[in-house]
């Protein structure tokens, strides 16, 4: 039974971490875009436990644990910030929350 | 190799076409059992008894006209009562019915497949089932649609946190999370159960309540409230997508009374020791009754009772004698102790429907997070002291 | 044997005090106070008594605070028989000061409301520290203690901070103690250099060996130290400033214990000494000019604590007298009956000043010898005791000093034993200022003070009168200090008594017979009269040659150049330079966020180059 | 077999992950990136990490995207409106995204020898017991930690939420 490469994990992970940044990039929508860093997180959790597998430690899987708690602390705290901006700005285009320039 | 996948897929096949056919007839019992606490007759026309209503039900469902409302979403419109049904089915898999047994040979679990953690994917496959509902809300394009799904949602994740507590518990006391294990540490009697023996009492009603929320059934049936909501998040849906939520209810009332059983009330495990003579009780009640559907047919009330209830009572007759054959006892009698447990437990169900009213919706969101969610909490904690203390 | 709980109890009396005083009342907050320094005091009677003749030093060690290397500071507490005569001043006296204070500042609010719970807490924190240098086992944990005690005499000169004239003083005490730390730090960098080590122990087994240059360095070093500390020429000048603080900080701090801490050190380091003949002669040199000096000074004060102030400082000149000629014990002898009646001299004019409702110039006091017989009579003690009369306690060690001095150079002998009469002349002055006459004041409500500052004056009134054959200090510490070959010379003896008689007769003459001869005598000498008053124009010469020049040095050069120029000039610099680049960076802050993201892209990019051209990534 | 499974859901990964950027209404992103996640559950069970596939499941598809479905319903977001093009961005962006997945493949072929593979039942230390296990002895202090990160977060959405928000 044929084994499956480490690297294909972890390229795996870098595709998706790219599809991630790419979603962070150009799309507008703030909810979107806050997916897209949840995509990004789990990229990440993949190499964790690939790590894990590799090095034989439970260790991978702890990060991954604590990146999923700080996540779902993330997405409460940014989920809440979304719909303040949406009450006091009526719009969801990332593009228009820019009153921090210069 | 062969034989394993050969076996699952027997044992597959036997789970669905008696869930399913259970589901249908849970809802002519239901329908049952409210009728006669409302002192009414219920479903009598089709079949002695309207046995064959649920029959009749689905033939009618399916030949229904498919309505395809216009400005809905369609592709998550047609995907979310598969969802619903999907998740449903899934958290069935893992929930073992019976002890290992030995068929033509063959040793295998009465339980599609043994994970060990089975608990934990119970959880995640319920916390999945709440997106049939959130979806169907969404993508029918109606208002009582979606206020019934975001409602609905709200509520299911607000009691899925009291539900995994009080589950912890019982889970702490056994020290595991695998359910054939959980099982397994409750052998014996009554007072072996983690409803006594854990002192999990308090759970099991945290539980019980957060699984009534969990299926949306009265009184936390807010969603479908249908004298604020029309129908709640299923309102656009007609014939066979329809009755999938319907079943997806039903079959989640189930999950969620297996897991009852499996979790406080000691699984397939008897009620009082083997040794007093517990093997004997199915075969003595089905003499019961029988004696009793004889008697009536002697007696008949109607004019087809003669036969009928007759009938039954042969048919009674015939399963007290399985049940009191040595041979089939081994895996017989835990089917049905677990049968039993769990058939209250739903029985509960309709009782509650038919006697309590129906909350309002922010009681039921404080309900959930000022008192269920503390007391979970603390529940844990001391149960979490105890164990402690003891090992 | 817990050496430690002797300075702890008094701290932990300052913490309790320090941290909730506030919330407490007064009489919890004198409990705290007066019971720690009392349970202090019990604690040192326990452990001298349990700790038998003390011919050896006991010492305790608690940790190890630096280690550098080969060389090593050890939190040490080391007691012999000069610590525990030290233990027992300290605690002894400052017990009854505590207990005196309780009624002399009960009437302590106003514009620093709650100073009463204030005060208790710096003097109990001035125990801890004064306990701390006297237990020292080495020279940087006395050094602790000797600066700690500075800090705390800062405090409570400064007490009445809304004063202006108090808090100069105690900015003055300060600075000028600076000085002399700054004497005592180098001695220390030398001690270290030489010795390897600052432990008393080992400091003193291996002086013999250490060429008398050297020792000699040392010694003047450690002895600028101990002219701040002990005001002695030419860093008295804080001291009589010093009296701005309350007068149980005067008696306590500025008489009894902490400026007797130069005395004490030189003391402690008599091997150093015993090796460096030309630094004894600077320090009896010194000692004498100070007591003569000083003792002048005395005479022609109108302040009746000022005029106690240079008595103090001049009494220490003759401690140092007796350190310098070789007569250690008998310079710690008077440290000890000086203590007694100095304290009393102190508090009994506290006591005066509380009766007059803050009068302290002598012009307007008189007769209140009639008014005040308690205070009175407990102060006439320490009258006689200062003046060298026998059989009381300043004349047994004042004659103790003079003998010693007498054989080690006659010249030190006579001109301490002049000062020994203007000495008497003065306090008498003061005395009989004070109680003989005429009432020459306003204040018409004249009360004896409260019995519980009464007390502690009745048991220093009948220490200063007995304390000399009481405590018969030179015979204690005779192991510990290199005996003289002393003869008992009645002649001296007699002729130095017969000075302090005369010095009395001459006060008496001149404020009670012929009230009106004081002035003419002062009119006729005009111009010593005014050299005299003030106080021979030294604070003026030291503001002349010292502190103008600093100051306009440092406004000339530190402000206008180094500051204006230099400092500020570069902390503007970097401030307008990065406003600059910051100009330049604030287009890329765009405030789109996709924008920012795709910089951070650019960013973990080079990074990754980074590593991969590094080779971090094989 | 393990290729197979690893091949089917690594596939659904990535298109979902495209679905999920591509998609121009956030719903259809959200059940995508519930797809994305799902599947990277499956592949977190190939690895052995029972434990943290459960929790993927349970926290990720059954929380956090809940709360994301729940917002875009409660705002009833729409398809996103195209306009002001971010030219910078998108010249920036394009190539530098191409490199960075370029490098990083490059140095993962590179550095992981294709003999090292990954078999089901290879790795049996993520059960719930040996995470639990670690958790509360060697990460008992981040464990907390986070404890409390989930209680300021708490807070924060709380307040965040308020309705006198003003």
């Amino acid at each position: 039974m044929a084994e499956v490469p480490i690297s294909w994990f972890l390229t795996l992970s870098a595709v998706l971490f790219a599809l991630g940044v790419a979603g962070f990039l150009f799309r507008r929508s703030i909810i979107t875009v806050f997916m897209s860093i949840e995509l990004m997180l789990n990229a990440v959790n993949l190499s964790f436990v690939t790590f894990s597998y590799q090095l034989k430690q439970v260790s991978g899987h702890l990060f991954t644990f604590f990146v999923m708690v700080v996540a779902a602390a993330e997405a409460a705290v940014g989920l809440a910030i979304i719909l303040t901006v949406f009450k006091n700005r009526s719009t969801l285009n990332i593009d228009d929350v820019d009153s921090m320039k210069n | 190799m062969d034989a394993f996948i050969v076996i699952t897929l027997i044992k597959l096949a036997v789970i669905a076409f008696v869930l399913l056919t259970a589901v249908a007839y849970l809802q002519w019992v239901e329908r049952k059992v409210i009728a006669h606490i409302q002192v009414r007759p219920g479903p009598y026309r089709v079949g002695p008894h309207g046995l064959l209503q649920p029959l009749a039900d689905v033939i009618k469902l399916i030949t229904k006209e498919d309505m395809m409302p216009s400005y809905v979403n369609r592709p998550i419109y047609l995907f979310a009562p598969f969802l619903a049904v999907c998740m449903a089915l899934l958290s069935i898999a893992v929930i073992p019915f019976g002890p290992t047994i030995v068929v033509a040979g063959y040793r295998t679990w009465m339980q599609l497949t043994d994970i060990n953690i089975g608990v934990l994917f119970i959880l995640a496959v319920s916390s999945m089932g709440v997106y049939g509902i959130a979806f169907a809300g969404w993508a029918s394009n109606n208002k009582y649609a979606l206020l019934g799904g975001l409602r609905s949602s709200a509520q299911m994740i607000s009691y899925e946190l009291p539900m995994a507590l009080a589950i912890a518990s019982p889970l702490l006391v056994s020290n595991t999370l695998s359910l054939r294990e959980l099982v397994a540490t409750q052998r014996g009697s009554i007072i072996h159960w983690n409803i006594i023996h854990g002192g999990q009492i308090v759970a099991f009603l945290i539980f019980i309540i957060a699984a009534f929320a969990e299926t949306n059934r009265v009184p936390f049936d807010l969603p479908e409230a249908e004298n604020e909501l029309v129908a709640g998040f299923h309102t656009e849906y007609s014939s066979m997508k329809f009755a999938s939520f319907f079943m997806a209810e039903y079959l989640n009332m189930v999950t969620v009374s297996a897991m009852a059983t499996l979790l406080f009330l000691g699984g397939w495990e008897p009620l009082w020791p083997v040794r007093f003579g517990s093997n004997y009780l199915p075969s003595v009640i089905f003499v019961i009754a029988a004696l009793t559907a004889l008697y009536h047919g002697a007696h008949p009330a109607h004019k087809l009772d003669k036969y009928t209830l007759t009938g039954f009572g042969v048919i009674f007759l015939i399963l007290a004698a399985i049940f009191a054959a040595p041979i089939v006892q081994s895996w017989l009698l835990p089917l049905f102790w677990f049968c039993a447990k769990t058939g209250g437990i739903l029985f509960a169900f309709m009782w509650i429907r038919g006697t309590l009213p129906r909350f309002r919706y922010d009681q039921l969101m404080g309900f959930a997070w000022k008192f269920l969610f503390p007391v979970a909490m603390l529940n844990l904690l001391v149960t979490s002291f105890v164990v402690a203390w003891v090992s | 044997m817990q050496l430690w709980l002797i300075p702890i109890l008094p701290l932990a009396g300052f913490l309790i005090n320090g941290l909730f005083g506030r919330r407490f009342s007064k009489g919890l907050v004198s409990v705290f106070a007066v019971g720690s320094v009392v349970l202090s005091f019990a604690w040192v009677l326990k452990t001298v008594l349990a700790l038998g003749d003390l011919n050896t030093a006991y010492s305790e060690h608690y940790f190890t605070w630096i280690q550098s290397g080969a060389f090593t500071v050890n939190c040490d507490f080391s007691i012999d028989r000069l610590t525990a005569v030290m233990l027992f001043v300290v605690t002894g006296i400052g017990s009854l000061i505590h207990i005196y204070s309780v009624g002399y500042m009960a009437h302590e609010h106003g514009p620093n409301h709650g100073g009463y719970y204030r005060f208790m807490a710096y003097l109990n924190l001035f125990m801890f520290f004064m306990l701390v240098l006297v237990l020292a086992a080495n020279y940087l944990v006395l050094f602790v203690g000797w600066e700690g005690v500075g800090l705390c005499s800062y405090l409570l000169i400064g007490f009445y901070f809304t004063k202006k004239f108090a808090t100069d003083a105690g900015n003055k005490a300060f600075i000028v103690n600076r000085i002399g730390d700054f004497g005592f730090s180098l001695a220390m960098f030398y001690i270290v250099k030489t010795f390897g080590s600052l432990d008393f122990g080992t400091v003193f087994s291996r002086a013999p060996g250490v060429s008398e240059g050297v020792l000699t360095l040392i010694g003047l070093l450690l002895l600028v130290g101990a002219t701040g500390k002990s005001a002695q020429i030419p860093l008295y000048v804080w001291l009589p400033d010093a009296m701005a603080g309350p007068t149980p900080v005067s008696a306590l701090i500025h008489a009894a214990t902490m400026v007797t801490a130069g005395v004490y050190m030189t003391a402690r380091s008599w091997v150093i000494y015993t090796h460096a003949p030309a630094a004894m002669e600077t320090i009896a040199v010194i000692g004498i000019a100070t007591a003569f000096f000083a003792a002048t000074i005395g005479i022609a004060q109108n302040d009746i604590k000022k005029v106690f102030a240079y008595s103090t400082v001049s009494q220490l000149g003759y401690m140092f007298v007796g350190v310098g000629v070789g007569a250690f014990s008998a310079g710690i002898y008077h440290l000890v009956t000086h203590a007694f009646f100095k304290a009393l001299l102190f508090l009994g004019s506290g006591a005066v000043i509380h009766s007059l409702s803050g009068e302290q110039d002598l012009r307007n006091m008189g007769g209140l010898r009639k008014k005040i017989p308690w205070t009175f009579w407990t102060m006439a003690c320490a009258w006689v005791a200062i003046s060298g009369i026998p059989p009381f306690s300043g004349f047994f060690s004042k004659d103790a000093i003079l003998l010693a001095a007498y054989h080690h150079a006659p010249w030190i002998y006579w001109l301490g034993t002049l000062t020994a009469g203007i000495t008497a002349f003065y306090v008498s002055r003061a005395m009989f200022l004070a109680f003989f006459g005429d009432y020459r004041g306003h204040e018409h409500h004249i009360h004896e003070s409260p019995p519980v500052m009464m007390v502690p004056l009745t048991i220093l009134a009948l220490l200063s009168l007995g304390g000399g054959f009481l405590f018969k200090i030179p015979t204690f510490l005779g192991t510990l200090f290199p005996s003289l070959e002393e003869s008992e010379d009645f002649t001296l003896m007699a002729i130095s008594v017969a000075a302090g008689f005369l010095g009395i007769f001459i006060a008496y003459f001149m404020y009670v017979a012929r009230p009106a001869m004081a002035d003419s005598i002062a009119s006729s000498l005009k111009g010593l009269y005014t050299l005299v008053y003030n106080k021979y124009f030294v604070d003026e010469l030291y503001d002349a040659t010292v502190v103008k020049p600093v100051v306009e040095g440092s406004r000339a050069v530190l402000w206008k150049v180094v500051d204006v120029g230099v400092i500020d000039g570069v902390a503007n610099g970097i401030g307008s330079r990065s406003r600059d680049i910051g100009g330049v960076l604030r287009l890329l802050q765009s405030g789109n966020i996709r924008s920012y993201a795709a910089w951070v892209l650019a960013g973990s990019v080079a990074v990754i180059v980074a590593l991969g051209v590094a080779g971090g990534l094989r | 077999m393990d290729v197979v499974l690893f091949l089917i859901f690594a596939i659904i990964a990535v298109v979902a992950a495209i679905n999920v950027v591509v998609q121009t209404h956030p719903i259809s992103s959200a059940i995508s990136l519930i797809g994305v996640m799902g599947s990277l559950a499956v592949l977190y069970l190939l690895l052995g990490a029972e434990f943290i596939a459960a929790a993927q499941v349970i926290v990720y598809a059954g929380a956090v995207m809940v709360l994301f479905i729940f917002v875009i319903m409660l705002l009833n977001a729409g398809t996103e409106i195209k306009r002001g093009r971010s030219l910078m961005v998108q010249l920036l962006g394009v190539p530098l995204l191409i490199a960075f997945l370029g490098l990083v493949a490059y140095f993962v072929e590179r550095i992981y020898p294709q003999s090292v593979g990954v078999r089901f039942g290879g790795f049996t230390g993520g059960t719930a017991q040996a995470v639990g296990r670690a958790l509360f002895t060697t990460y008992l202090l981040p464990f907390e930690v986070t404890s409390l990160l989930i209680l300021i977060a708490i807070i924060g959405a709380i307040v965040l939420g308020r309705k006198e928000m003003d």
